[in-house]
């Protein structure tokens, strides 16, 4: 590849990835096994087709594909599958660097450039992954007059809130949800709180006036925007008759309520890219008057952690006026119904058999909610991206009059809309629903 | 010069007589401004030169107050542009050079007021302690105020009232002579 | 105790409430100089610029070179309005050393001056937009003004330090077919700076942040000595092309662009305005410069100067009068070479603007004053 | 017999080979990953220093766009770049600021010198306040030359410096 570094080649670092595999199953096959067998032994196992599984049966089972299908199926519907992966976390995480990288190239093709190019190749796609790469390998900085605990766990609270949040948004019909709790949106409200805090004691325990700055503003902004985005709320509430946002999102099989609650989705929109921190409303980080705000003093992973939270932040906010204004995972079924057989049989292509009953690990419905959820997210996250190539910042107290003024009015304006459609029997008993 | 235009060719000399009338005609406004001076304060001013738009004053130190008072109040300039200090080790002076215009009045906008004067020069200097030093013309014009800090750090010409008489260009602990002086010789030259 | 510390360094005693601010010389916000900020809360309640960075004793080394020789490091100062920053250094030198200029070349100098005054307008908008926290404003002036960038490539042979002037007139004649290419790039630019007021000048936040923000009133703006954009924003029309004409501007019909409001608003305005009126002195010097002709009056390596002489000579740059102060002793290097910049003289007009104003607005109060900080050093 | 084995010195020895043979194994891979990750995400500090960041904005903007490499412009604090490009002059204000900004940088950093002026002092070799290159002053990397560089060559440089990191070893990080 290039002349200076012979050795810097991508064929030397699949060999010593293969090196590694074969010392790796090495040792799995004489440590790893025995070890885990050991650990299987004081797990609650799941029960399959009436049978309690063992851990000698789980290890026989793993042999056979259609004996192992279940085991998946179980182990997809514990808690910690949810937590991890699918509704939670994972599928977070990816749609978060999805987000990360799409805002840089559509802010580059907005001023006419390119964006990330040349790594990964094909258009730059592996820039995230160089990015938080380099991230992992630098040395963190702690400042020698920080308060070092609060310092530390900022990031990582941070990053946990977040995925608090992440934890109450449903993203298909059938419980595809972590906490499927009857006050969720309290618990939103209640998660959203947490965010100033974080702030303004990590921005206070680095002991520098720049994030000092950004944190009080930070501070200021996020406690002026909570009460107009509270209210905003509260339409849907009172049309719905719920705070569960399952039943929130189910209830709008018919029309979402952006149709009754323009005012309250408007209002909603716009304190949501101030909890956000996104410009115009960055004024927290913004950069030609304080640096970087309550950044500042983070280094490495570090920095690293608080941009994933903040995108994870981003993408459960979008998913919340998703699930709120615009339907949730309500839409035509475009997901083909899968065949009977398929499903008692398995896959029979031909010469070709695979007898798997059960194969398609989720079911028609779920899959469907998902796709629809995913589209409108993603949609909504476009327009969240958007302001950033648009408009420049705003001053702090225009921040503030905008939001103690102009949104709480037109959030109660908003409440009375939805209070007016209830009474006038437009919604509600009686009504179209 | 080349050796062409040491010989005039007859173009360059019909332009050249065309700028001698010019030079007679166009003065008249920058004889008034000259004459208003010479009027007002005598012999304490001596015009310099008269050049086209170009007025030059030498004054001495003790008068320099005054006759900015009068330029800014009788002749309607009302800012100066810049504030320059040059070294004359032969002379044991250093010239402080105001460069002063006018906003305010249309006919002096193409005009510039060379007022000049002198402060005595230390062969040792210790900016700031020693004789030389100039009455500030900042109560007079306020925009001089950054300028005259440049002179000082520059040349060592501490201006007596001068609110602010900090170092502005040089790094904080720059302990040689003012660079701008004559005696201050730059590397390898 | 702060007789003894070396002027610049004694400390203040500052109430506890007022936090002290170092902005720069890394800062995001600050350029090459540092602005010691105090603020009480969101209120800057006093300012000390602290430019210097890069000094780099140019007028010192002046008086070590002569007239041709001084030429490249004289333009150093702001490389992206190269020539207008040579130029009274050129027109001194010439009445100096008592040479004329050649008809084409003034016109050649008037074109090329012009195109680097949008050079120069065109990146201080970008960094404006950067210092707004948009930074779309950063990338469109950004890329535009590459096309002029390559009108001046092709005119002088070098990106951005041109050297193009020399006493005497301009250094190389323009190349063929340059006419045609400039009217067509030129048009061009046109067209796109226009499309910067849907995004920028008519934004309803950029209006908002940056109305009755730094306001400079008239008096203020005279008292003080500011010039260029800074002046003509606060409503005083002083422009040196008009009032002052060197060369052929006085053949052109220039007009200038005034706003009386004083604002940031307006100190953001009026260069892009100026920009607009440079490309139509640039269409108009185009059609009337002399199809043919001599564009430099030789000279000898190490010329003679006529005997000693001071000349102050002045001219309109992208950042407002730009003066040259020389004072020649007949030798062949000049005895002393002051340059009375514009950055330096807007300066002043900082700590005034930004008492009593908001920290959000010391982006915007600070850049719109049109200060180049290597051009205040030099 | 089996206790006379087991002492804390065979278990230190066992402990030390068995930690050799992880690193070995870990440390190409790794080292690969790590190093081809600095490759692409350099984001300088915002430090100006002369005039030669008229060019390094030229650089980023939309004919040049060095965000292609993964160098982003503009990036708000120093506790999070990797790469100073030193624009031109030091002079003798600046050096130890240069200096500060270097030291606040978190491990590992890299350094260009811009510009004609960074390397060796360039137009202003005689100046009284300018510093003769800035070795001196920080370690650097990568030198381009010109006055000022043409963006081409500051992106030239980056591609230099990019083959550098992957001479280099991964192994300090932490």
């Amino acid at each position: 590849m290039s002349v200076l570094a012979p050795k810097f080649k991508l064929s030397e670092f699949i060999k010593s990835l293969f090196d590694n595999a074969f010392w790796a199953l090495l040792l799995v096959s004489l440590v790893g096994l025995p070890l885990i067998q050991v650990v299987l032994f004081y797990i609650e196992m799941p029960v399959i087709n009436g049978e309690l599984l063992t851990p000698f049966l789980a290890l026989t089972w793993l042999a056979d594909p259609s004996r192992s299908l279940p085991i998946v199926k179980a182990f997809m519907a514990t808690d910690m599958f949810r937590v991890m992966v699918f509704p939670g976390f994972g599928f977070a995480a990816l749609l978060a660097a999805g987000t990360i990288f799409v805002e840089r190239k559509m802010l580059a093709k907005l001023q006419l450039r390119v964006g990330p190019f040349y790594c990964g190749k094909i258009e730059g796609i592996l820039q995230l992954a160089g990015d938080g790469l380099k991230l992992i390998s630098k040395e963190i900085i702690i400042p020698a007059k920080a308060d070092k605990p609060i310092f530390w766990a900022a990031p990582v609270i941070f990053v946990a809130t977040a995925a608090a949040f992440v934890a109450l948004i449903p993203v298909a019909p059938g419980g595809w949800v972590v906490a499927d709790v009857d006050l969720g949106l309290l618990g939103v409200f209640a998660i959203i709180g947490f965010f100033p805090i974080i702030t303004i004691l990590s921005a206070w325990s680095a002991n520098s006036k720049f994030p000092f700055i950004g944190g009080i503003r930070a501070l200021f902004q996020m406690v002026s925007f909570e009460i107009p985005l509270i209210l905003s709320l509260l339409g849907v509430v009172i049309v719905t008759g719920t705070l569960n946002l399952s039943e929130i999102s189910a209830s709008q099989s018919f029309f979402p309520w952006i149709v009754f609650l323009p005012v309250g989705a408007i209002v909603f929109f716009i304190t949501m890219l101030a909890e956000l921190e996104r410009i115009p409303f960055d004024l927290p980080e913004a950069e030609s008057e304080i640096v970087a705000g309550w950044l500042t003093e983070f280094s490495g992973m570090m920095y690293g952690l608080v941009q994933l939270g903040t995108y994870l932040k981003l993408y459960a906010f979008a998913a919340l006026f998703v699930v709120l204004f615009l339907g949730g995972w309500n839409g035509p079924m475009i997901v083909p119904p899968f065949p009977e057989e398929i499903l008692t049989e398995g896959i029979v292509l031909g010469p070709v058999t695979a007898k798997f009953p059960g194969l398609p690990l989720f079911d028609q419905a779920m899959l469907n909610g998902t796709l629809w959820f995913v589209i409108k997210t993603v949609g909504v996250i476009f327009f969240i991206l958007l302001p950033r190539g648009v408009f420049p910042r705003i001053r702090i107290d225009m921040l503030l009059s905008l939001g103690w003024t102009k949104l709480i009015g037109l959030a109660f304006v908003n409440i009375f809309i939805a209070l007016g459609l209830l009474y006038a029997g437009v919604l509600g008993p009686g009504g179209l629903q | 010069m080349s050796e062409e235009t040491e010989k005039p060719t007859p173009e360059t000399t019909e332009k050249s007589v065309a700028k001698q009338e010019e030079v007679i005609e166009l003065p008249a406004l920058e004889k008034g401004l000259s004459e208003k001076l010479t009027s007002k304060f005598g012999e304490k001013t001596s015009i310099a030169f008269v050049k086209e738009n170009r007025v030059r004053v030498d004054v001495k130190k003790e008068d320099v107050h005054d006759v900015a008072e009068f330029i800014r109040d009788e002749m309607n300039f009302d800012h100066v542009e810049s504030v320059t200090g040059v070294d004359f080790p032969d002379d044991k002076e250093i010239e402080v050079v105001y460069h002063i215009g006018s906003y305010t009045d249309n006919s002096l906008a193409n005009q510039v007021l060379t007022l000049a004067t002198r402060a005595p020069r230390e062969d040792i200097p210790i900016p700031g302690k020693d004789g030389t030093r100039l009455p500030t013309l900042r109560d007079i014009f306020y925009s001089v105020e950054f300028h005259e800090r440049e002179v000082f750090e520059m040349l060592g010409v501490y201006f007596d009232g001068h609110p602010d008489n900090r170092r502005l260009l040089l790094p904080e602990d720059w302990a040689d002579l003012p660079p701008l002086r004559k005696d201050f010789a730059i590397k390898g030259r | 105790m702060t007789a003894e510390l070396p002027p610049g360094l004694a400390l203040q005693k500052v109430d506890e409430r007022i936090m002290t601010l170092n902005v720069g010389p890394q800062h995001p916000g600050s350029g090459h100089m540092r602005i010691v900020v105090q603020i009480d809360g969101d209120y800057i309640v006093a300012c000390d610029p602290d430019p210097g960075y890069v000094h780099r004793g140019e007028e010192k080394m002046a008086e070590y070179r002569n007239y041709i020789t001084n030429i490249p490091h004289l333009e150093r100062p702001v490389i992206h309005d190269s020539c207008n920053v040579l130029y009274p250094y050129v027109l001194g030198a010439e009445e100096i050393l008592g040479i004329e200029v050649p008809e084409r070349a003034k016109y050649v100098r008037v074109i090329a001056s012009e195109l680097n005054r949008c050079i120069y307008t065109q990146y201080w908008l970008a960094i404006y937009g950067i210092f707004l926290g948009h930074s779309t404003m950063f990338m469109w002036p950004a890329g535009d003004r590459e096309l002029l960038i390559d009108l001046m490539e092709k005119m002088s042979g070098a990106r951005v330090t041109h050297a193009h002037f020399v006493p005497g007139g301009v250094r190389n004649d323009l190349p063929a077919n340059f006419e045609d290419a400039c009217l067509r790039q030129v048009n061009y630019f046109e067209k796109r700076i226009k499309e910067y007021a849907a995004v920028f000048y008519d934004n309803p936040i950029l209006i908002s942040r940056t109305k009755d923000t730094g306001v400079l009133s008239k008096q203020d703006a005279i008292r003080l000595g500011t010039t260029g954009s800074v002046l003509r924003a606060s409503g005083v029309d002083y422009d040196l092309r008009i009032k002052e004409p060197y060369d052929v501007y006085e053949e052109l019909d220039v007009h200038t662009n005034v706003m009386k409001e004083g604002d940031s608003y307006a100190r953001s305005k009026v260069p892009w305005l100026d920009m607009m009126e440079s490309c139509n002195i640039i269409r108009q010097a185009l059609q009337k410069m002399p199809k043919s002709g001599s564009v430099r009056t030789k000279l000898k390596p190490n010329p003679k100067t006529k005997g000693p002489e001071t000349v102050y000579k002045r001219v309109e740059s992208g950042r407002g009068s730009l003066g040259c102060y020389i004072v020649s002793d007949g030798k062949t290097e000049p005895y002393r070479v002051k340059m009375s910049v514009g950055s330096f003289r807007n300066l002043i007009a900082l700590p005034y603007l930004l008492k009593g104003e908001k920290l959000g607005n010391m982006p915007s109060v600070y850049w719109s004053l049109n200060y180049w900080p290597v051009e205040a050093d030099r | 017999m089996l206790k006379d084995l087991v002492t804390p010195e065979n278990a230190n020895v066992f402990v030390g080979k068995l930690g050799d043979i992880l690193e070995k194994a870990i440390d190409k891979p790794l080292g690969y990953a790590i190093n081809w990750g600095r490759i692409w995400s350099l984001w300088p500090v915002h430090i100006e220093t002369a005039c030669c960041s008229v060019e390094f904005g030229a650089a980023s903007s939309p004919r040049y766009d060095v965000e292609r490499f993964g160098i982003i412009e503009a990036f708000g604090s120093l506790r999070q770049c990797d790469l100073v490009v030193v624009q031109g002059t030091i002079t003798r204000k600046m050096a130890p600021r240069l200096r500060l900004v270097y030291d606040q940088m978190p491990e590992p950093k890299y350094v260009i010198a811009m510009g004609a002026c960074a390397i060796t002092g360039g137009l202003y070799f005689d100046s009284y306040n300018v510093l003769p290159g800035i070795d001196g002053v920080i370690p650097v990397d990568v030198y381009v030359p010109g006055c000022p560089p043409r963006p081409e060559t500051l992106i030239q440089g980056c591609i230099l410096l990019q083959e550098k990191i992957k001479r280099m070893k991964a192994r300090k990080f932490v």
